[in-house]
């Protein structure tokens, strides 16, 4: 959820469009998979609800794309994942017509020391990376969100953002 | 100033605003990051008043009761089975006239246990003696905690302010955050006439006989009747001071409307859009938002309902033996004026969605049924 | 006849107490009643100490007891060291 | 004046008390040692109607009614609510008896004990649920009649330890004290009233009705608790216990039960295996927790 | 056999007969005798199964939970703030189905401190999900305890038989007691489906999403509609075996009569003192007693009023911000089918006297209103 | 087999725990020591979670899910339930975490034990509110962070005593447990089950998301609590008390406490003073109640 | 209210007539004055408010005509007493046209030793007498009915109840 | 569409949980991987023992790892007295 919260704070600060970011309801667990959800719109936004056929796509953990989280995803969606396997490939055949990209977020979190290597902590990476992606703001008001947002370990979050955000960002402009 | 707040984050922010004096608290799911909000602004002094970390939630209404007796503003929020635990409690401390303000994450009942929203944990304190606002977005709730106060002491009744569990309580969206001297402006110290005090000694609570009970029985109803004004007033005074206007009901699209789907908390908020799509196809439907629940704005009802009219009231909330409670309420108290039809639909609880689609279809069943006679309440879901 | 009469706003939200119980006479409740014989009293005070209803005064030598609140326990008849006060039957009024 | 006891008189007559109440007593004397500047809390229990009912008062103080279970956590907010307007001084006490301590309000007297909530919570035991006319509470000792438990042999089960219970929670100060001991009881109240933090006074409280004893008898009762070895006056601050009331010789239990009607079926074996109990926990260790 | 019974003993006495497995309780005035009859017939072997004396009515009401899930028959009874205090505990068993069966015996709520009999304690539970039986003689305290394990066991859902305070529960009346045999063969042991068993291991109350919460929570509301007609099933079989016969509502010289004076409790009683009293002025009045509130017999009300009949309804009760529930209640049942008045009067709050006079004056009023036009509840008293 | 607990498994896998969850150990060796024939009643918990949503059950026993403060009540009633049914074999256990035990449960156990009801009362104390995501109970310990108490300074106040709380109540049977002494503890259940009467079992289970620590040391914590002294093993019969882990010598409470984020916040000096208070309790009487 | 009771089962033991017992509601504390009521008739009683206006009233307690309890009782009831005294004559003059019988149910119960010289318990002396002098019901009834309602210290109450009666009776049919 | 279909009676009026909740696999939780080196293990059971998923089974020499279960917590490579528990990443699937 506090991916959600940094990325409706961004798009604040950004001052285009609202955020509304909504979690999945129930029981959460450590360690559990977990969902949420986030609309965007220039106007006010009324809707109040799960979504139930998303435009976009984030997954923060590499190992659940058993789980048929993808079958929702309107056809031309994208995808933002976390692989860094050759997995990515499999998935990309097994849903044609979405577009994927991959970012290293796992690799900067460890590089940055968030989480322990058995469990990082690859949310602030993978805002950034959304951000850039989906274009929901620019750098800056992303990073002043991380950095309101994220108590402990500001600093290395806010460079993880900045990492992915560059990564997602170049990946974004160079040729499919 | 504008944050992105959940809601949870937005009632507990507007309580330190309104300078509240005791906070006690307590941890229940989803309201816990109200609590957890709470003392950590006590820590950080932006919370300055003192914070009670209760061991129930039957004390946190006791603490509640001792420290709003001893003539400070009070708050706490909770949830579901915390509430219903402290149910003794709302009872003993509406009926002091305290002027206590609390929130409610809705959330379903047990058993069996589910952690979803659902109003029935709020509405079956219907006869406790509060007063009850129920909240469509994040900035009502801050904007509705802030009034609370403003309303509670002016008629000395206790204010619940209600909130959808998640679906507000969780949700992160921008939220306007006025100054602290603007809200000092609005909401000036509570100071009590009656208080425990050793230079001036009395007694609260003593047994009374009958006649006495009576009466203030029905002191408690005139000060209910003058909630409603209150109501009103507040929220215009607010709408004047910050721009926001709130009153008992909040009409959209309904000077014309046919039929009107009658929604409360985070629900009137999608069912604008679900009124809005409706628009789109030509068809005059309308959304009337009940903000307070109690006192129950029967006068402000019976002003808006047109003959003629159908409601179809959407209850997220199931009272066994009876139905959906708004709908219930709704035709006593247009008992018997009124040709408008009533049409109770149960959807949502224990939190499932209420989505636009289904708002739509109620709307579309509603509208197109044959005869205007209420059938029983109708249990309604999007299937997805 | 029956409608309750009168604003309800002018009736108070609360009936706080501020007036003594004192105004509730408890000398009805005695069946018993405590008579203390000046000439053997020692003026101890130990009736005084242990008198639930507060009623046996100070403001002598020998204790007066208030009539108007004695319930007649009689734990000032068995307190007392020096035995000097006697417990008759109360006469009805 | 022959005894150090304060002749000021915060409880007025006119109460509502049954005859040789102990109870009032207590409350009595409490109120000598507390002064003025007191707030009392009072659940469900006989004060409640000793208080008197609206708009009288039997207290000269300012007094808050609150439902059984909460009286603990009614005064800690009382306490919170007048520290927050500026008042660090008036004190408050929660003043409850043996049911609305032992077993309905336990949960919020363990949660104010545990957050050292600066209170002081008196629970006057009169070993049962006594304004809902006598039935078996926490606090009734084994063997005593109660409406609710009526048969030959009383309540089966012992009465709960509560002081162990409550010094489990170390508050900062701890005492025990029955009416017969008024200057005693004071001189407590007077010591409490003076400290910060949670303290908690256990006080015997005698009760004609519930005991089936006679009114005049209450005083003497209370005695025979002490002198019995029954009942140990004690006190414990920060840990350190004192015995206020050393016996060198016990008076027999039986002086004690048989002036009370609730024990009567109380036989003789029964009677001396509680008088061998009494002996062996004075005997163990005279100066420690009873 | 007859015998002269206090209401509370009535009901221990019943609860006896009726073989519960499980009793569970807590004193509470006025309340207090049925626990003491019951403990004392614990002792002398007529209370033949389980007595648990808890520490708290929130308790009574967990262990009744636990011990009716093991497949135990249970009773308890309880009063105001007792009742209050196991709120949680109410929905939960609600929730659970179980057909626990609780007496409660009518008193006020504080704040302040009030012994008198009072229904908002009772009434104030109406979201709970118990079935809720009132009661007008001893007679009828006990034959309802009867019933009702026959009611909530065929329905499983638990059943409040309520009396009012004092004036039913410490009232002697002669109370004709049916010999056990014929109870026997009335009520026949309770042998539920599912229940905590090592040999059939089930897990009772699991957390459940929305879609099954929605779900559960409609076939309650199925199972309520039967239990309106187990109700009178119920009170018809009873009457053909033990010549008493019940149902949800019980009317008094109503054939023809114009105002009707609705009562529930005793003042059911005290109203046909009335109505014979106002008949022999040559009038037509009637009384309609509402013997069941929950599941609210709105399908039996609405065939019993007759267009232009007005109702003259006492609420011995109050939500504040509402008004008298019974009117409420009555008046949604009735919308907006009915043409017939309703005309809401509070009175007797805390325990004030509902006589005979200020019945037969309040039906005068309402009889003689200018129009049929309700206004909002008037307050009444006798003032003697 | 090179260990003596039986194998059959009576908690599945495929539970909703978090990674290295204690509680879930605890509930594993518990119903080993327990077998087949009992109900277990949970009141709201981690372990409402962990038991599995409906209609799955990660327990192959009857359960029944209670309100939060009323498990020990729950539990009696079952209890009472299956005897008024002829059923007196079957073992009746409540299963409660910290919060609903030392806070909003304890009342109802007070009851429960005062009544000596016939039930297995466990609480798996992982020292806070975990399922509403870690604030402070009653059983926090001193020093430690939650989201209810989140300065540096963590908890202020010290944990509630609760053994000494449930003993001042006598049951017939206690014991402390902690899962890295995984034989001790289905021993301890072992025995349990064969005792009538009020029987108590307080767990210390390691929660690596409560505790911030890493899920592969929830043993190894579980273990240095014991070997730093900080929790004894201990068991109670009918008053006697027994030490089941007499330590020779004990590693530093450091050990136990930088191996958790929550303790973050203490310095050496407060950790220094821990050292003393245990050194003390252990050096005054190394056989004695904690 | 135990009186009440007692009454209450003796009439319908003797089968005529039906009886109502209600008692003041409210705050109970022993030694403190309470009040009861009693309705009776020979068909069903429907009404179950306070009496505000008796045909009679039994005062137990000597002390008590201080409080203004013979307010209500309409001109030509009869008041049972327990007097003793010529406090009983003062009564009657303040209170004329009301018939007063007095009986000596205190001298009774501690004959009986019923209570304690302090507190004689005499409800059932006094129920005896009201027996008598309202005609309530036979003896036989009147004394089983005693038997069944006093658990303790049974026989001295039946004999309480009998020595009453007789005295009452005699004085009933006594010249006035 | 949106009516809630077939008769409320035809659905339970309590669930009650009879399946195991081993139809869940939590496998999907874990990021690293427990693999027991056979050549190394003694066989001493402490892993089984030890593990919170109950999903290490005894049925052979060398215990194995229910992977459909093992959420990789870790507690049996910390706890293995042998050392013969290697951890590496969980493999995308
Ligand atoms: C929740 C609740 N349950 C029960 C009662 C009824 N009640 C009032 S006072 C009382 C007995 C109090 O006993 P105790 O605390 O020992 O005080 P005592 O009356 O003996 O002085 C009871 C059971 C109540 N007021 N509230
Ligand atoms: C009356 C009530 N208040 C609050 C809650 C919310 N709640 C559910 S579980 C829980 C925490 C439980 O803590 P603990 O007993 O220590 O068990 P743990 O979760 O740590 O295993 C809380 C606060 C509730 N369910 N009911
Ligand atoms: S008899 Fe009792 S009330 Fe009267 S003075 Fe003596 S001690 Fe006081
Ligand atoms: S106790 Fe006796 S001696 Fe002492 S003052 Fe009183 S009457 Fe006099
Ligand atoms: S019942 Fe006992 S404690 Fe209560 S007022 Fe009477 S004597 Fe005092
Ligand atoms: S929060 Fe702690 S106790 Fe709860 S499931 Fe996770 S590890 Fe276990
Ligand atoms: S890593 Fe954890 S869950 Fe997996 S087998 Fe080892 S102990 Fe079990
Ligand atoms: S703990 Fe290690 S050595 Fe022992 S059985 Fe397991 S893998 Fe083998
Ligand atoms: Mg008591
Ligand atoms: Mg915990």
């Amino acid at each position: 959820m506090l991916a959600a919260k940094i990325l409706a704070d961004a798009v604040l600060r950004q001052g285009v469009k609202q955020c509304l970011a909504i979690p999945e309801f129930g029981v959460e667990r450590r360690g559990a998979p977990v969902t949420a959800y986030a609309r965007l719109s220039e106007k006010p936004i009324l809707i109040r609800t799960r979504i139930y056929e998303p435009d976009a796509l984030v997954v923060l953990d590499p190992t659940l794309y058993a789980a048929d989280i993808l079958k929702g995803l309107k056809a031309g969606g994208t995808v933002l994942t976390n692989c860094e396997t050759d997995a990515l490939e499999r998935l990309k055949a097994k849903f044609p017509g979405r577009t994927f990209v991959d970012v290293p977020a796992r690799r900067i979190a460890i590089e940055l020391k968030l989480g322990s290597p058995s469990s990082p902590v690859v949310n602030t990476a993978m805002c950034g990376a959304a951000a850039a992606v989906f274009q929901l703001c620019d750098l800056e008001p992303l990073l002043l969100a991380v950095r309101d947002s994220v108590p402990a370990k500001t600093e290395a979050n806010v460079e993880a953002a900045r990492k992915a955000y560059s990564f997602a960002h170049e990946r974004r402009h160079a040729p499919a | 100033m504008k944050k992105v707040l959940m809601g949870n984050h937005a009632a507990a922010v507007a309580a330190a605003l309104a300078r509240v004096q005791v906070t006690v608290g307590y941890p229940i799911t989803p309201q816990t990051q109200v609590y957890e909000l709470l003392a950590e602004m006590k820590l950080n002094g932006t919370l300055a008043g003192e914070f009670i970390a209760a061991e129930s939630e039957h004390s946190v209404m006791a603490a509640i009761y001792g420290a709003a007796t001893a003539g400070a503003r009070t708050f706490t929020a909770t949830s579901s089975q915390g509430l219903a635990y402290m149910h003794e409690m709302l009872h003993w401390v509406a009926g002091a006239r305290l002027p206590v303000v609390m929130v409610d994450v809705n959330r379903a009942l047990g058993a069996p246990w589910n952690l979803g929203t659902d109003q029935t944990d709020s509405l079956s304190q219907r006869d406790t003696g509060w007063i009850q606002i129920y909240c469509s977005t994040n900035q009502e709730i801050l904007d509705s905690v802030l009034m609370a106060f403003k309303i509670a002491e002016r008629v000395m009744i206790p204010t619940m302010v209600v909130l959808d569990g998640f679906t507000l309580s969780h949700s992160y969206e921008p939220v306007d955050v006025p100054a602290q001297d603007d809200i000092d402006a609005f909401l000036p110290p509570f100071k009590p006439e009656l208080t425990l005090d050793p230079k001036r000694p009395m007694t609260f609570g003593a047994l009374v006989g009958p006649k006495d009970y009576l009466r203030l029985r029905r002191r408690m109803a005139a000060d209910m009747a003058e909630a409603e004004r209150a109501i009103d007033e507040v929220g215009r005074e607010f709408g004047e001071r910050f721009g926001r206007f709130y009153g008992q009901l909040d009409a959209y699209r309904c000077e014309d409307a046919e039929t009107v789907l009658v929604t409360s908390g985070a629900v009137g908020s999608t069912a604008r859009a679900a009124v809005d799509a409706l628009r789109e196809q030509g068809l005059a439907a309308g959304n009337l938002r009940m903000r307070s629940f109690r006192p129950f704005p029967a006068q402000a009802l019976r002003a808006f309902v047109r003959p003629g009219m159908r409601l179809a009231v959407i209850d997220r909330n199931y009272s066994p033996g009876a139905g959906g409670i708004f709908a219930q309420e709704i035709k006593a108290a247009l008992y018997p004026r009124s040709s408008a039809s009533v049409h109770g639909y149960v959807a949502g609880l224990g939190g499932g969605d209420i989505t636009v689609e289904l708002l739509q279809e109620v709307w579309r069943r509603v509208h197109d049924a044959a005869a205007a006679e209420p059938e029983p309440a109708s249990w309604v879901e999007d299937a997805r | 006849m029956p409608l309750l009469e009168g604003d309800p706003l002018s009736f108070p939200r609360v009936i706080v107490s501020t007036r003594s119980m004192s105004e509730n006479r408890t000398g009805t409740w005695r069946t018993l009643r405590p008579v203390i014989d000046a000439s053997k009293c020692t003026g101890c005070l130990i009736c005084w100490k242990y008198c639930p209803e507060a009623c046996v005064t100070l403001t002598q030598k020998v204790p007066v007891i208030d009539m108007n609140y004695c319930k007649g326990c009689g734990i000032c008849v068995e307190e007392c060291p020096a035995h000097c006060v006697d417990f008759p039957a109360e006469e009805p009024v | 004046m022959k005894t150090s006891i304060p002749s000021n008189e915060l409880m007025s007559s006119g109460h509502l008390a049954c005859q040789g109440c102990g109870a009032t007593l207590s409350m009595r004397y409490a109120l000598k040692g507390l002064g003025a500047n007191t707030v009392i809390v009072i659940p469900a229990c006989c004060w409640t109607i000793l208080a008197g009912p609206a708009p009288l008062s039997s207290l000269g103080l300012p007094v808050l009614h609150s439902p059984f279970a909460s009286a603990a956590a009614a005064a800690c907010g009382v306490k919170a609510g007048l520290r927050s307007r500026g008042d660090v001084e008036t004190q408050v006490v929660a003043w409850a008896g043996d049911g609305g301590t032992f077993d309905i309000g336990l949960q919020a007297l363990s949660g104010v004990a545990d957050r050292n909530e600066d209170i002081l919570y008196v629970c006057y035991d009169n070993e049962a649920y006594m304004n809902t006319g006598v039935q078996r509470s926490g606090g009734t000792p084994q063997g005593a009649w109660t409406m609710s438990t009526p048969g030959a042999s009383g309540s089966t089960r012992p009465k709960k330890d509560l002081d162990a219970i409550i010094l489990a929670h170390h508050p900062v100060y701890f005492a025990t004290a029955t009416p017969a001991y008024a200057e005693d009881m004071v001189l407590k109240f007077t010591k409490a009233r003076a400290i910060k933090g949670f303290r908690f006074i256990h006080i015997l409280s005698p009760c004609p009705p519930g005991w089936k004893s006679d009114p005049k008898d209450s005083a003497r009762l209370s005695r025979l608790a002490v002198q019995t070895g029954l009942l140990r006056l004690y006190e414990v601050e920060d840990g350190r216990m004192r015995l206020n009331m050393p016996l060198s010789k016990r008076k027999p239990v039986e002086d004690f039960l048989r002036a009370q009607g609730r024990y009567k079926g109380m036989g003789t074996a029964q009677i001396a295996d509680l008088q061998r109990r009494v002996d062996e926990a004075w005997g163990k260790d005279p100066e420690s927790e009873p």
